[in-house]
């Protein structure tokens, strides 16, 4: 029945809207997709180690890796995060009065599709509204204080598997689609996708990098990056693969970031959180 | 003599006039270029597909149009304007082709 | 974020630890006294002063190991496991470590020949301390990272080659 | 919030001790937007100590990566003692922290 109806929008959207016209939305089927390519491509992974991107594709990398996490530089962020998490606002409240369960142990739940606002409202997204909600500033969207936040709150939700959910709404399934659409399109000088890399090549090294696998990609989020020499959001790290392509980043909060976060956290539905993660 | 030296003195004179309007971009051309520039990166805004290299450009021409460079910033200010509306191109294409990419 | 919120000099924290730092080395200074009186172990903070400044200056294997231990030759050993990975993820983070099973271990020094100053880090051993150590180092390029342990007054060595794909002067 | 976090558990008659410290471990080789060097700024001496006892001296130069991570053992060490970690950097700068054996 649910299905029955989820194809009835879909088809309703597909006419409504040009951009959807030949591409019905079927985040289902495109889901069983994704899982099967990456499964048939790599089939001595084991589902649930694609969360831990370049390691569960490199060996010397992973060695490097379990001696880093034996005392993660990411600790210091964690440890931020739940200091400010208890900091009370200017009026009496704190962040995790914002949330469900005050926050511990929801991470898996975002992005979600807010049916308010028609707007998918990722992690970072539902805490910068909730300072706003609370007369305080919003906070960076790329590192520091909404990286320390997040890492936090991935951190109480670790092993938790990924539940978002794409309701039946057709402003959900174009956001969805949008993301897709994003994930897929490509863009800047060097004209790469999203997918150019992580679908096509993951594994593989582009310059200096072992390339992650697009499945899991953002349960690990935030990450402590070697290379940046500290911590970064989902937005940081969307950011830098637009400059790395010589794309124009889009600021954080930005429609088409919400979009890519969550269809790519769709297709990794069932898969456990792993944030924070260290990544060279 | 004398004269001969005035006469020239105002042929070498009119030359180089000369070759600054043949020759030398003004900052009235760049502000053309600029234009043109700008309004082609703004298309590519539009389509939020902006490329970091005309962003570059962009700003090398206005830097090189303040030191009065003028030939050296209508270059940059083309060359910026010939980046936006490659992206712009790509982002026409990319609205079908995005789709032959997609795992199905 | 205050990327660095615990160490700003002149912070009042701080502050109030570097007048106990200072009280408690001055406590030292009268040595005996100031040990006998007190009831639990006394404590000292780490010392500035044992800093090898010159050692860390060098730019060569035999200068570094005549600041450090007082003699340039160390001889090869396969009682020195050096681990280190063949190529770095990242210059920045590059895990080391060393352990070694020879006798009377009093000191471990990792050498990254490569980088400007050559001398990373040295590490004291006291008797009842295990001759073993991990830390992460930064490489600016492809080049030799070299263990040197002290043992029973002589010097030992092992070297591995690590390549550097991004490097880690800065970090 | 403290700079120092450490972890000391003991297994029959040793201890294992690893450390992390919140550093920046500035190299002085990097410069930084505006393309101003950033003058070394790192740890240059960590001590342990247990019992009143040093039991592990780091001697640090700017090539210990930020954020910097030590790993040792000793012997001796029973579950519940102290164990004391400081350190002192370029500029002066110190922490301290008493831990307890796990």
């Amino acid at each position: 029945m649910l299905r029955r109806i989820i194809t009835a929008v879909a088809i309703v959207v597909g006419t409504a809207q040009p951009l959807l016209a030949d591409n019905a939305v079927n985040p289902q089927a495109d889901f069983k997709a994704f899982r099967k390519y990456f499964t048939e491509r790599f089939p001595k992974v084991p589902l649930n180690d694609f969360v831990n991107g370049p390691y569960s594709m490199d060996a010397g990398l992973r060695k490097q890796w379990i001696a880093i996490d034996a005392f993660p530089p990411y600790e210091f962020a964690v440890d931020k995060g739940k200091q400010m998490f208890a900091k009370p606002f200017k009026n009496g409240k704190t962040l995790a009065d914002c949330f469900a369960n005050k926050g511990i142990g929801i991470r898996q739940d975002y992005p979600k599709f807010d049916a308010k606002s028609g707007q998918v409202i990722t992690l970072e997204v539902a805490v910068n509204e909730c300072l706003e909600a609370n007369g305080e500033k919003p906070l960076n969207y790329n590192k520091d204080d909404m990286a320390a936040v997040t890492a936090y709150m991935a951190f109480t939700s670790r092993g938790k598997p990924f539940d978002i959910k794409i309701p039946n709404d057709p402003r959900a399934l174009t956001a969805y689609k949008k993301g897709e659409e994003y994930f897929y399109t490509r863009r800047g000088q060097l004209n790469f996708s999203c997918a150019s890399c992580h679908v096509q090549n993951p594994g593989n090294h582009i310059r200096t990098e072992v390339l992650a696998p697009a499945l899991g990609i953002t349960a690990a989020l935030p990450i402590y990056r070697s290379a940046w020499g500290g911590m970064g959001t989902t937005t940081r790290r969307l950011r830098s693969c637009n400059s790395q392509v010589r794309g124009l980043p889009l600021a954080g909060g930005d429609e088409l970031y919400r979009d890519v976060e969550y269809y790519l956290s769709y297709m990794a539905n069932g898969l456990p959180i792993s944030g924070p993660g260290a990544r060279p | 003599m004398r004269n001969r030296h005035l006469i020239l003195i105002a042929v070498a004179l009119s030359v180089i006039a000369f070759a600054g309007v043949a020759f030398a971009a003004s900052a009235d051309d760049f502000k053309v270029a600029l234009a043109k520039a700008e309004a082609a990166d703004k298309q590519a805004y539009a389509f939020k597909n902006q490329w970091t290299t005309t962003e570059d450009d962009l700003k090398k021409a206005k830097a090189a149009a303040a030191a009065g460079k003028f030939d050296d910033a209508v270059k940059l200010a083309q060359q910026a304007e010939a980046l936006a509306n490659a992206s712009i191109v790509q982002a026409k294409e990319q609205e079908k082709l995005w789709t032959e990419a997609v795992i199905r | 974020m205050n990327e660095f919120p615990g160490a700003i000099p002149g912070a009042p924290d701080c502050a109030r630890r570097m007048i106990l730092k200072t009280a408690v080395a001055g406590g030292l200074a009268g040595l005996g006294l100031a040990a006998s009186a007190m009831i639990s172990p006394v404590y000292a903070n780490a010392d500035a002063k044992e800093w090898p400044q010159s050692a860390f200056k060098e730019k060569n294997q035999a200068a570094v190991l005549k600041d450090l231990y007082g003699k340039s030759e160390a001889v090869a050993s396969d009682k020195i496991n050096l681990d280190a990975p063949e190529i770095a993820e990242n210059g920045a983070v590059v895990p080391i470590a060393i352990a070694s099973t020879l006798p009377k271990v009093t000191g471990i020094a990792i050498l990254v020949l490569e980088n400007p100053n050559i001398l990373a880090a040295a590490y004291k051993i006291p008797d009842g301390t295990e001759a073993a150590v991990s830390s992460r180092l930064k490489m600016a390029k492809t080049g030799k990272v070299v263990a040197i342990v002290e043992s029973g007054g002589k010097l030992y060595s092992a070297t591995q080659e690590v390549k550097v794909t991004v490097g880690g002067c800065g970090g | 919030m403290p700079t120092i976090r450490v972890r000391a558990v003991v297994s029959g008659n040793t201890t294992e001790v690893q450390s992390l410290i919140q550093h920046p471990m500035d190299s002085g080789f990097v410069k930084d937007s505006k393309g101003q060097l950033i003058p070394p700024h790192h740890i240059e001496v960590v001590q342990f100590e247990h019992g009143g006892k040093t039991v592990f001296t780091a001697l640090w130069g700017p090539a210990v990566s930020k954020d910097p991570y030590v790993k040792f053992s000793f012997k001796g060490g029973k579950k519940g003692d102290d164990l004391k970690v400081s350190w002192v950097d370029n500029k002066g700068a110190t922490d301290s922290l008493t831990a307890k054996i796990q």
